[in-house]
């Protein structure tokens, strides 16, 4: 692992060019004096309606209920936590516009959710400009961390190819040989199965084909059909939100997995939730797992059911590591500036729900465990629940620096 | 799998499917022939079904009542609305009923997040459809088989309502010319309070029954409108049979085209639609536009 | 040389023959009305002469110069203006405004994006005189579609007036109008005619308007013209009696 | 009684001119979107509201005009100014193609092609990965000053102005156009096309003509909105923007040119504020629209010209 921060080429060429005057460098913003003393802003722009309402409404409770317990612990060096949750509906232009007022008009320095990827594409062009440090807490694109990376992105998630990387590690032990990948026809999908190729590839197991599908695809028995005719052992899914549990039901409808194993790159409750008995079986990686076994963790399921009555999803769990990082951040640099920030979030390191969490410096990626998990059926549960089967480290599970592959 | 229990297996997914975009398909065009309206708040509606149809089959513990009251309720507040504002705007123009059906494709949408939540619910078929039949030794699933023996049971049905009902042959009467109609003395207002509840009922119908394949969900209502409205145009606005053959057209063309070139998945409809129009500008049935 | 001249025009829609081997010339200054019973093909005659319907064979000269085939907007170039059996005026601007349109087709910039106030004033004289002949000055900034029936007819002929043509089509000129506004209307037209000296077409249903304001009368049949002369022959013809009693019944 | 009207001109006018003097800078952000926006709807105006030309695609002059504008940017090294005025060329000549093939249909079935034309191109920008950068879309998109030194152009308040400029500039256009005789053909055409071409023109070139100048603008308001907000991706193509285009123009007030441009900045206020103010925004969204619809037939154009013309006829009884 290289100590330094690489920024990305583009990020150079834009130097380079600023060099050459041909660029307009933008007036940088800075905080104002009672941002800098006052309450602890942190603004999430977040889809909380349209197709993926389902993870920003995740994003949200998981913000809240943090700032809930660490307000009545006092907030952060003494100031309380203020968050500014507003609705993208998943547009990239209102994402744009909401972040912008946050910055703007509301002194927000510290953004996070920013629920689809497109919309963190659309917004880290931006955050040196608004001086702003933007700590992803569920955007799986790899290129966040890669070509497109700037200086003041961090990720605190597991990415898509991380989370590749466990099924295909998890794989090169089980006893499955010949692959087929679907996934969704965007950029998630297409790194995500890019990079179970190579790995498959890698680990001498036959890789047979792939297929995309547009999300939005309602009936998948065209792709279905294709999976059954590959003869392959088992499909790994990069599938999320309708996508996904149309392809769930439609599978079982079909009786697909009595014949192939179904893998997935993400497992979430919600989804679990949707399609019933049609996920049982099902094994992939898993962003966060309610179930995993780690003290925090039981301790922030145990607060999450006191609080909503139920345990915490995918999301939930992810935004709560991500403001925890947030607060090691600030309490590291004494203040939410954004270059102390950026340079306080550099190497830190901090033990959350999921267990260990490193952000490198090279990339600002947060370095955890990979968690593989099979959905099964549980007492106490009226609906299936992911069990975790294998963990990772996170050395193995991270990309290299700057990057999508994978040394081994 | 041979090729020829593989043709049989995507033959049948395409009449299921087709089935499920004539349900849209035919309410939004009657709805057409008879006012001269698009309906934007039809995909909506669609949604709005298939969320009747899950709590009506939650509550019940019974599938056949869910599916035969949600597109009745469904039918019901179509007929309210048209009662309550749509029939102030006959006088209007086209604008007036473009904004209000947007207008209300928002209202639904949200109402139905506000009432079901944002995440996907699970609408299961009834035991008696959930398993397997073996066509030439594959497995085919009987929910499929059912979507489309109820297409053909429904357009039959509706064909047969417009052919001999009273009702139907009213409806007919009105969208060829509905001031010889009105002079006739057939109540226009009663016949499209009818007729706008009917479509919203099909539209509602469809939603209830591609609920097992998709689930319930708040992004249901976005794809499908603009499905809706390349079936009608393309069997031309209006035609009964027309949004029947623009139906099957699209149901094969994705199942086919989905399966032996994915790449062109988003844009085989489109693809289609041009080609007919450019060809047709009114619609393989559809008077000279 | 005539005209208009038709030879040998025949238009099929399926096994429809709607127009069978029609021949008829027009002469400079004549008004020629085509009479016959419903589905004659007096419209589709109409059609195929400016060019909304092309002939399935025949051909059709306009001075000299074979028009059959060409698109409608050429032909009406040409100088061949018509009006349509059901009322088409432009409802939401005013009656002068409708002629203005009209004579603007005429003009050689008529397309210009920009300014224009040369042009409008071109076509507005030229509306102005149209308007003035058919006796419409005094509603000339009325809405065409608040004008009476009467009037919207007539407003009809002056929009083919403002364009100058060298042949005025009417389809059915007194279509949809009471009899007080019948005979209102014949008379204008009939000053009209008089004065202006146009070469005239007309299709008209009401015997009593043709024998008014036609020179020279042909007869169509089923797509054919079975007669073709001065008002009083045609009147006598027995093969005009009986089409016209075989057509009512 | 011109005087008043033309004395609110003036006011107006000045305010938008003197904006940057004392607005916050988020509300010149704001600003700045309505106008790109006002200036997209007025664009479908021209074929909206002057000639009945019902475009359900017109995302696809934002969206083309975006990308080509991104692309420029990104990958030309072309200094801002040109580039958006090329995007706007560029979409305004790709749509002579779009138009000609749609204006082979009328009514819904014109509509309807023009929604085929928009997503095609949308499914062309989630393929075409290698120049339109897939569903990533392009990010980053500078405001390159170029070696002519427009440096101004590129500040906040330098872009307000050069989105205002093409506004206004936009709209000198537009208004002359309906004003001249072309645009009392294309006034004939809304009102009675097949009398317009018994009349004698052409009237399908008529139409082809004003499909390429209102998509050429709306290219030009999306080759605005790509170095505006810094990126261009698949949203800006797709359908839901093409619906939303027509129900800017449909509240401001079609056939007004001025209508649609307050209906695109009443859209994104409103959807603006009201989703900070509840997760139920779209309910009331939804509402507003069905409320204009049955209180206000005329959008807010006719609103605001009848305000006017109510406190004209008190001051003057007898007008």
């Amino acid at each position: 692992m290289s100590g330094h921060f690489r920024p990305s080429r583009r990020a150079m060429l834009k130097v380079g060019l600023a060099g050459a005057a041909t660029v307009a460098s933008p007036a940088i913003l800075r905080l104002t004096a009672s941002a800098q003393s006052g309450p602890i802003k942190i603004g999430l722009p977040l889809a909380l309606t349209g197709a993926l309402g389902s993870v920003g409404q995740q994003q949200k409770r998981g913000a809240e209920l943090y700032a809930k317990i660490q307000n009545a612990k006092g907030g952060i060096l003494g100031r309380p936590i203020e968050l500014l949750i507003e609705d993208t509906a998943g547009n990239p232009a209102n994402c744009v516009r909401k972040a912008q007022e946050m910055v703007e008009r509301r002194d927000c320095r510290l953004l996070t959710g920013i629920t689809l990827s497109s919309e963190a594409l659309a917004v880290v062009p931006k955050l040196a400009e608004w001086d702003s440090i933007f700590i992803s807490s569920d955007n799986g694109d790899g290129r966040l961390t890669a070509e497109s990376l700037v200086p003041n992105f961090f990720r605190a998630n597991i990415s898509g190819p991380m989370g590749t990387r466990a099924v295909s590690l998890y794989l090169r032990t089980a006893k499955l040989q010949k692959f087929y990948a679907l996934g969704l026809d965007y950029a998630w999908g297409h790194n995500s199965v890019q990079v179970f190729e190579q790995e498959a590839v890698k680990s001498k197991k036959e890789f047979i084909g792939k297929v995309f599908a547009p999300t939005g695809t309602k009936d998948y028995s065209p792709y279905i059909t294709k999976i059954r005719q590959s003869g392959a052992d088992a499909v790994f899914l990069v599938l999320q939100g309708d996508d996904n549990n149309a392809f769930l039901s439609q599978a079982q409808q079909y009786r697909l997995p009595e014949k192939v194993k179904l893998l997935t790159e993400i497992v979430d409750l919600a989804s679990i939730r949707a399609v019933g008995d049609a996920s049982l079986g099902l094994i992939g990686s898993s962003r966060y797992s309610f179930t995993y076994d780690h003290p925090l963790n039981n301790e922030f399921v145990a607060l999450w059911k006191k609080e909503h009555g139920t345990v915490p999803d995918t999301f939930e769990g992810e935004q709560w590591q991500c403001m925890k990082v947030f607060e090691a951040g600030i309490v590291k640099a004494g203040g939410i500036e954004a270059a102390k920030l950026r340079a306080a979030l550099e190497d830190i390191e901090i033990e959350s729900v999921k267990g260990k969490v490193h952000i490198r410096k090279c990339d600002h990626q947060g370095v955890q465990q990979g968690f593989m998990v099979e959905v099964v059926k549980k007492p106490g549960f009226d609906t299936p629940v992911p069990e975790v089967i294998a963990t990772f480290p996170g050395d193995s599970t991270t990309p290299t620096c700057n990057t999508m592959t994978f040394k081994d | 799998m041979s090729t020829l229990a593989l043709l049989l297996s995507q033959f049948v997914d395409a009449l299921s499917q087709s089935a499920l975009l004539f349900f849209l398909g035919v309410g939004l065009t009657l709805i057409f022939g008879l006012m001269r309206i698009v309906n934007f708040a039809h995909g909506a509606l669609y949604m709005l079904g298939a969320f009747v149809g899950y709590s009506l089959g939650t509550w019940s513990g019974n599938y056949w009542l869910a599916l035969a009251g949600a597109p009745l309720l469904v039918g019901l507040f179509g007929t309210a609305f048209e009662f309550s504002i749509l029939r102030r705007l006959y006088r209007r123009d086209a604008h007036a009923f473009l904004m209000v059906t947007f207008g209300l494709a928002l209202v639904v949408g949200e109402a139905v997040r506000l009432t079901w939540g944002s995440d996907a619910l699970k609408v299961a078929a009834p035991p008696v459809l959930s398993g397997v039949v073996f066509l030439l030794d594959e497995p085919f699933p009987v929910y499929r088989l059912f979507l489309a023996a109820t297409g053909i049971v429904v357009a039959v049905a509706i064909w047969q309502f417009l052919e001999r009902s009273r009702l139907g042959l009213l409806i007919r009467a009105t969208s060829q010319n509905a001031d010889m109609a009105n002079a006739l003395g057939v109540d226009i207002k009663l016949i499209r309070s009818c007729v706008f509840g009917i479509g919203c009922g099909l539209a509602a119908l469809g939603g209830v029954l591609a609920a097992p394949l998709v689930t319930a969900s708040n992004g249901m209502a976005a794809t499908v409108i603009i499905d809706a409205f390349v079936i009608v145009i393309i069997g031309g606005m209006g035609s009964f049979l027309g949004s029947l053959i623009g139906a099957l057209l699209i149901g094969f063309v994705q199942v086919f085209g989905n399966y032996y070139a994915p790449d062109f998945a988003l844009a085989f409809m489109y693809l289609v639609m041009l080609a007919v129009l450019v060809v047709r500008p009114g619609g393989l049935l559809g008077k000279e536009a | 040389m005539p005209l208009l001249e038709l030879d040998g025009v025949t238009r099929r829609y399926g096994a429809l023959v709607a127009l069978d081997q029609v021949a008829m010339k027009v002469e400079e200054g004549e008004v020629r009305a085509v009479i016959g019973p419903n589905g004659a093909g007096k419209t589709t005659l109409f059609n195929v002469i400016t060019g909304t319907v092309k002939p399935t064979t025949g051909a059709i000269r306009f001075s000299g110069q074979a028009i059959a085939g060409l698109p409608s907007h050429q032909i009406c170039r040409l100088g061949l203006s018509r009006t349509f059996q059901i009322t088409a005026l432009f409802p939401e601007m005013s009656a002068r405004e409708n002629a203005q349109l009209a004579a603007q087709a005429r003009h050689k910039q008529r397309w210009q994006p920009f300014g224009g106030g040369k042009i409008f004033k071109e076509a507005q004289a030229l509306a102005d005189a149209a308007l003035e002949q058919l006796g419409l000055s005094g509603i000339a900034d009325r809405p065409a579609g608040l004008l009476s029936h009467g009037d919207q007819r007539l407003l009809e002929v002056a929009m083919a007036m403002a364009q100058q043509p060298r042949v005025l089509l009417l389809d059915e000129p007194t279509q949809g109008l009471s009899v007080e506004e019948t005979a209102q209307a014949v008379e204008t037209l009939a000053r009209f005619l008089q004065a202006s000296r146009m070469t005239v077409l007309l299709v008209e249903h009401d015997m009593e308007v043709v024998f008014r304001l036609a020179h020279r009368i042909t007869v169509l049949h089923r797509g054919a013209v079975i007669a073709d002369g001065a008002p009083a022959e045609v009147k006598a013809d027995p093969r005009v009696q009986d089409a016209y009693l075989g057509g009512l019944d | 009684m011109r005087g008043t009207t033309r004395l609110i001109w003036i006011v107006v006018a000045l305010a938008l001119l003197a904006a940057p003097l004392g607005l916050p800078p988020f509300a010149m952000t704001l600003l700045t979107e309505a106008v790109i926006l006002g200036l997209f709807a007025m664009s479908l105006d021209l074929m909206f509201g002057y000639t009945r030309l019902v475009s359900f695609g017109h995302a696809a002059a934002y969206g083309f005009g975006a990308y080509a504008c991104g692309w420029l940017l990104l990958h030309t090294g072309m200094p801002l100014l040109f580039a958006v005025f090329a995007a706007g060329l560029l979409t305004g000549v790709m749509a002579i193609g779009v138009g000609w093939i749609c204006t082979l249909a009328t009514g819904v079935s014109f509509s309807m092609l023009t929604l085929a034309f928009a997503q095609l191109l949308y499914a062309i920008s989630f393929k075409w990965t290698s120049v339109t950068g897939g569903s990533d879309g392009l990010a980053g998109i500078p405001r390159t000053i170029g070696p002519f030194g427009f440096a101004a152009l590129s500040s906040k308040t330098g872009f307000y102005y050069l989105a205002l400029a093409c506004l206004v500039g936009g709209f000198l256009v537009c208004r002359a156009l309906v004003r001249s005789p072309f645009g009392a053909v294309l006034r004939g055409i809304r009102e009675n096309e097949a009398k317009t071409t018994a009349l004698g023109y052409n009237t399908r070139l008529y139409k082809i003509a004003v499909v390429a100048i209102s998509y050429g603008l709306g290219g030009l308001a999306g080759a605005l909105y790509a170095p505006f907000a810094g990126f261009a991706n698949t949203e800006l193509l797709f359908w839901l923007l093409s619906g939303q285009v027509l129900i800017m123009v449909i509240v401001g007030g079609a056939g007004t040119l001025i209508g649609p441009v307050l209906g695109a900045a009443f859209f994104m206020l409103m959807e603006h504020q009201l989703s900070a103010w509840t997760e139920a925004w779209a309910l009331y969204f939804g509402l507003i629209f069905i409320a204009f619809v049955l209180f206000a037939p005329q959008g807010i154009w006719g609103l605001a010209t009848g305000w006017l013309q109510m406190g004209r006829s008190r001051a003057n009884p007898r007008l």
